[in-house]
């Protein structure tokens, strides 16, 4: 199983899911967080004092997939989420040991 | 002669007037929408604020309550040429200083009511030309119809604070300007709950107590037609909430923070035009239609109609306005506890005459306000860019975010 | 005849009373709680205005004050039969409906006192019908004893705004109600901290404003004595809040912010009942003796009784203006710069008066709470169950959130 | 003899003046600072109003308009000796009671803006401490100088709500202050902005409505000064905050929220001593000129000085007071509107005794604070440790956290 | 080493933390997040209009453990945790190849 | 590639970004997480009431660097993150199996 985490733009997010219903992904856990990287933040004007702002706003999405839907995960997930302007974000890719789902207890694909 | 009383009731009034716009509908409005735009909707309550005062001081003040033909006052007051401090407004025991900043509060909120029908996606520019233009081609001949000793006056029609002038010109107004923009991206599949619920609630309370203002002070003085609105008032806000609350049980078994506000505001427009002329059971009477009539309008702009106005405030402002103003016929006779009609007028007369007011105040404001809205957009443009619209007003906008709290306020 | 100054202040003081519920109270209470309760206090808050509003117009007020028996008002005045827009109240210069008015807000805020003995874990339908049933059962008698010419008042018992009607009755239900319902899940060694101190802030800070209605407009008039009232108030809160923070720096080597805001409170409740009877001096001996008592007894009744009255209302408002009302027969001499005792009356006998005032208020409020939560419990439940408190009021009882930024609030 | 309409007013504008500070500024202020420090912030305004309102009965309003030299009032009023109930104080209609209440709240005040210049950095004690002596240190003599009948009210300085008494000495001092202090860690470097915006607006507008009780009551009458102290108010404050907006459009393409808010601020801080000698032409240029020079002031502070005044007290109510001050020698003859200059005084005249008057108290106001200061420091420390500004005030220097939304309140 | 992440219930928080206490876990790292997946989100009304809340507010637990911890952790987690109704959580297992106390240096499990 | 997960204290953020920027680490997630470990929580006082508040606010940076760089990131972390105090914090290192940039599609080390 792979753990994948995607760090994408917040307005992508309704996009995103439906995609990934789309290809069976049925769950997803979802963190606002804030990106540093290529994307220049904006800058906000306080009483005359600019300030930039360099952390920017991003949604992370975790997923855990069997290994069979990785490439069509990763499809969906790089299609949907992308507008083409820098700071779409990235896609991490993780090996996943062990899944368990806590109310029955089952692991592996099955937990997922 | 000044009457010191009635002039401490009035300032007071005045000072409570302002806060239901700032920042009492500013917050009730700021905490309905998204939090990317709270920034935005405070800040078109501010503007308007600002740009009205000046544009009363400049010309509509005198277009209003200036004498001059029925339709619309003369310019002889234009820039407040003439006032002297201590001139008495005829008609009344107040300084005309007292009666002018009063009356400029009314010009202030009835445009910042309609910033509801437009939120969070409107351009910051055209709010600012809009509102300008509206509160001179509107609100001034509406005023000076029925409180200038207009056309309506002389017919009649009874509108003690505001059904017609403020919230049916409102409200019909933004409805217009909630079809004109078009909705939000997203409605009416994607909707966005309010993102501060508390913030409504704390809206809607300052409202409520600035409403004492609004209608206890339209009696322009200190007796016991002020205290009979003042309690009239609070009585059809405590019916109308109380209704709303009673419809969401029912229907959903669960009665919400938000609906009881939006009923007490319901509640407060409604009774708004009766408010100088009805008694307790009158107001009973307003309160449930209401909480009931504005709780079904709500739902029929937005599904039947499928209108983004997006805070309702057709439904609410203009539903209660109107709805109150036709009431008014029937339960100001004596009989219902009200100051009576005039003599010889029947409540079928009367109610025509209310009628009248309404509709014409209804097709004036809609047609004006579709013309305008027409002018700013072919001057400045009307709608924000769609990137702008998903961004966010406050950045997009005012270059500003509405919270800041990000790693504990300690680093950006 | 009607007096339009003293009207104007009247108007004044209503709107500052009911803005001491709505949003004073509501904020204070809310910013309390956790998150997922701040709806729930804040509807809590407004479905009693409104309940009381109604019943007040219906039965209340005659019950309170109409004539009737040393006991209890008749219902001469039942749905304000008879009220006339310019009837003067007798004994006052104000019009009745402003007494009406004014002294509704009297009868909204002090149900809405003990909303804080049961938050976080009370139905709403429970809330709703405790409290209609208390201000028939609990606050019409009192306030008939004390203010409406019953036998509290024959008996020469000084209670200038409240310190028995509202505090007492308030404080004492206050604690029967945390006793009845049973603490919160977890209490006492999972305490959740306020979820909103700034909050908190801005509640009392509306409400120590919004206590110059209720104190210096417990005059009923326009005067000196109002003047007195609004200082000596003002003194109380200032000198409460000191000594608060004071206990605070010493024991915990920093003094808190919702300690010293608290402090203001219990300043502010114990000169109620006093406000229009003393002087300066006074003032400033109930405002020590009101941050001190009240600062103890939040303590004990935390830790000693074990009882969860979560927001402390029994210790603030309860002991406060027990307190106060005690203290009055001590500081209303004109040695103390008093208003000075009747003629005849000495210290000790006055004393002995406000303790008989006091003691049967507080069983009278306790008894009937008791049993009016019984029947409460019987016909619609009170607590919630464990579930829903666990996942909050907010969204159990009235399917909404607080806050609702998740994800800047551009997608849920 | 107590004229009760009069009186009526003035217990109406000593709540709007309190609700200024408590919450008005508390919360504007409270905006502007981040996340971590916001308790503190709000604890400042708290604190300072119980402080100076102990020390205004014990000695400050004695030294501030008891009868005594031209430089200093004598101490016969000190713990309000001699105060009764329904004593009327002189040249005026109001009973004692209300004029002390009402200028002790323009005492509590002045202290309260000297706090955005410190705020982030420094001790609790160091806060109650200077605020106290400053007080008495500077306020009282100012305040006596030009109000209590010193030497300033001898030349015939026009100061109506305090131009000089309160924004020149708050400013000087705050610029002082800000300098003895020192930057915050980071400044100018890396500047954080203000954490809610949203909050910063709320102040501001309930600033706006309570400056209505600072200005229009500053007559002392419910009369037609009143009313046009009311109406140029409102107008400075609006033109400035367009002004202010205008600037930034142009500057930046987006006018922020932040930004038209404090353009309200300026105007209304500016149009202070003015407001009661003014007329609406005069108000319409005071606006102009403090959203501009106001504006440009913040820039000169910040960028040239590098001075860290972190909420912008001297730039806005320091410049804006002087230049109101100033500028009311050229506004007040008849010929501009205004109520005329003294029979046989000049402009130039009167514009050599404005600049006396605020030079004087500025050097007067400068001069003292750094000697409290340095006094304050050597008694209790003024700055806190590095640690505990990094970790926020709020925490370390009360134990308390302004949010505590975690886990949903859930936990901690 | 493993790296492993709880996504469960925020109201269970008390109750998981002490059955790690009781094991001997001693450091955890918690983030609020929102959770899509099989349990239905709840519906809110606002003037009539009703909005599902699709993403359902959890906490994300991670935990750093020595591998000879990892079966008593993930019993531990899975009791604590599980209230036995849809959308109790998952766990995920990855590897952990190095850990680093950033005070002292220390690495490896002695660093946990 | 590795997947460098850091928790640290929120104040040391500004040091630790300028840290990285030196060594040429371009992009970084930054998220808002509540700890627990070793680290005492602070007490606060609401009405004479204690509160121990035991999950202490942290930041955590998640870094995706070339095997080539891990080193050199660990030990800029390390120093620019310490403050020598109990709770400066941990940092976990875990294999990275594959990287995706949205914007282009490129993938691996180039993707970061
Ligand atoms: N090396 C990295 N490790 C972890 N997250 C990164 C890394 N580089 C970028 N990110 C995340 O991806 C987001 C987008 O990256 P950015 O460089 O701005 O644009 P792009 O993805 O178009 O190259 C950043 O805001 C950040 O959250
Ligand atoms: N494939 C997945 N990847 C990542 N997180 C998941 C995944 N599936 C579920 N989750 C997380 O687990 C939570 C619970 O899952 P859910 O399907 O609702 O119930 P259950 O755990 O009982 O099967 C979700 O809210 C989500 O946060
Ligand atoms: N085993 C662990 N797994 C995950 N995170 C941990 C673990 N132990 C500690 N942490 C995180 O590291 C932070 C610091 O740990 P702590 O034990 O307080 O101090 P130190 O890092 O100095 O040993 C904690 O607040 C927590 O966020």
């Amino acid at each position: 199983m792979k753990f994948v985490t995607a760090i994408i733009q917040p307005y992508r997010l309704d996009a995103v899911r439906e995609a990934l219903t789309a290809i069976g992904v049925a769950g997803l856990t979802v963190t606002e967080v804030r990106g540093y990287g290529r994307q220049r933040g904006h800058t906000e004007v306080y009483r005359g004092a600019e300030y930039t702002i360099s952390y920017i706003p991003k949604l992370k999405l975790e997923i855990a997939v069997d290994d069979s839907q990785l490439d069509e995960l990763l499809e969906a997930l790089t299609k949907s989420a992308r507008t083409g302007k820098i700071g779409d974000g990235k896609i991490f890719v993780l090996d996943l040991e062990a899944a368990v789902r806590i109310r029955t207890g089952e692991s592996g694909s099955s937990a997922l | 002669m000044i009457n010191a009383a009635d002039t401490a009731w009035m300032l007071t009034s005045t000072v409570l007037v302002l806060f239901m716009t700032l920042p009492g509908l500013a917050l009730f409005y700021a905490g309905l929408v998204r939090a990317k735009n709270i920034l935005s909707v405070l800040m078109h309550c501010v503007a308007i604020t600002c740009a009205v005062s000046v544009l009363w001081v400049v010309c509509v003040y005198s277009l209003a309550f200036g004498e001059g033909s029925p339709f619309i006052g003369g310019l002889q007051h234009a820039f407040l040429a003439g006032l002297t401090r201590d001139a008495v407004h005829p008609g009344t025991a107040i300084p005309d200083t007292v009666f002018i900043m009063y009356q400029m509060t009314f010009a202030i909120i009835t445009p910042a009511l309609i910033v509801g029908a437009y939120v969070e996606r409107i351009k910051f520019a055209a709010v600012l030309l809009f509102s300008s233009l509206w509160v001179v081609v509107v609100y001034a001949p509406a005023a000076h119809w029925v409180w200038g000793g207009g056309w309506l006056a002389g017919l009649g029609v009874m509108d003690f604070a505001g059904g017609i002038v403020v919230h049916t010109t409102a409200g019909i107004s933004a409805l217009v300007a909630a079809i004109v923009l078009g909705p939000r991206d997203g409605f009416p599949q994607h909707n966005h709950p309010p993102h501060a619920p508390w913030m409504v609630m704390v809206g809607a309370c300052l409202l409520w107590c600035g409403w004492f203002g609004f209608n206890a002070g339209s009696a322009v003085a200190s007796n016991g037609t002020a205290g009979m609105a003042m309690l009239v008032t609070h009585m059809s806000a405590a019916v109308a909430s109380l209704t709303w609350m009673a419809i969401e049980w029912v229907r959903f078994g669960k009665p919400s923070m938000v609906g009881i506000v939006t009923g007490t505001i319901a509640g407060l427009a409604t009774i708004t035009p009766a408010s100088g002329f009805v008694g307790p059971a009158g107001a009973l009477i307003i309160g449930v239609v209401a909480g009931g009539v504005c709780y079904v309008a709500v739902d029929i702009v937005k599904r039947s109609f499928r209108v983004d106005d997006s805070l309702d405030v057709f439904a609410v402002h203009g539903v209660g306005g109107m709805a109150g103003t036709l009431m008014t016929a029937f339960l100001v006779p004596l009989a219902m506890g009200g100051t009576g009609l005039p003599e010889g007028v029947t409540v079928a007369h009367q109610f025509g005459i209310q009628a009248i007011g309404v509709l014409v105040t209804a097709v004036w404001s809609g047609g004006m306000t579709y013309a305008l809205l027409k002018i700013t957009q072919a001057l400045v443009g009307l709608r924000t860019s769609r990137e702008s619209e998903s961004q966010g007003l406050d950045l997009t906008g005012h270059g500003e975010n509405g919270y800041n709290m990000g790693f504990g306020g300690s680093s950006q």
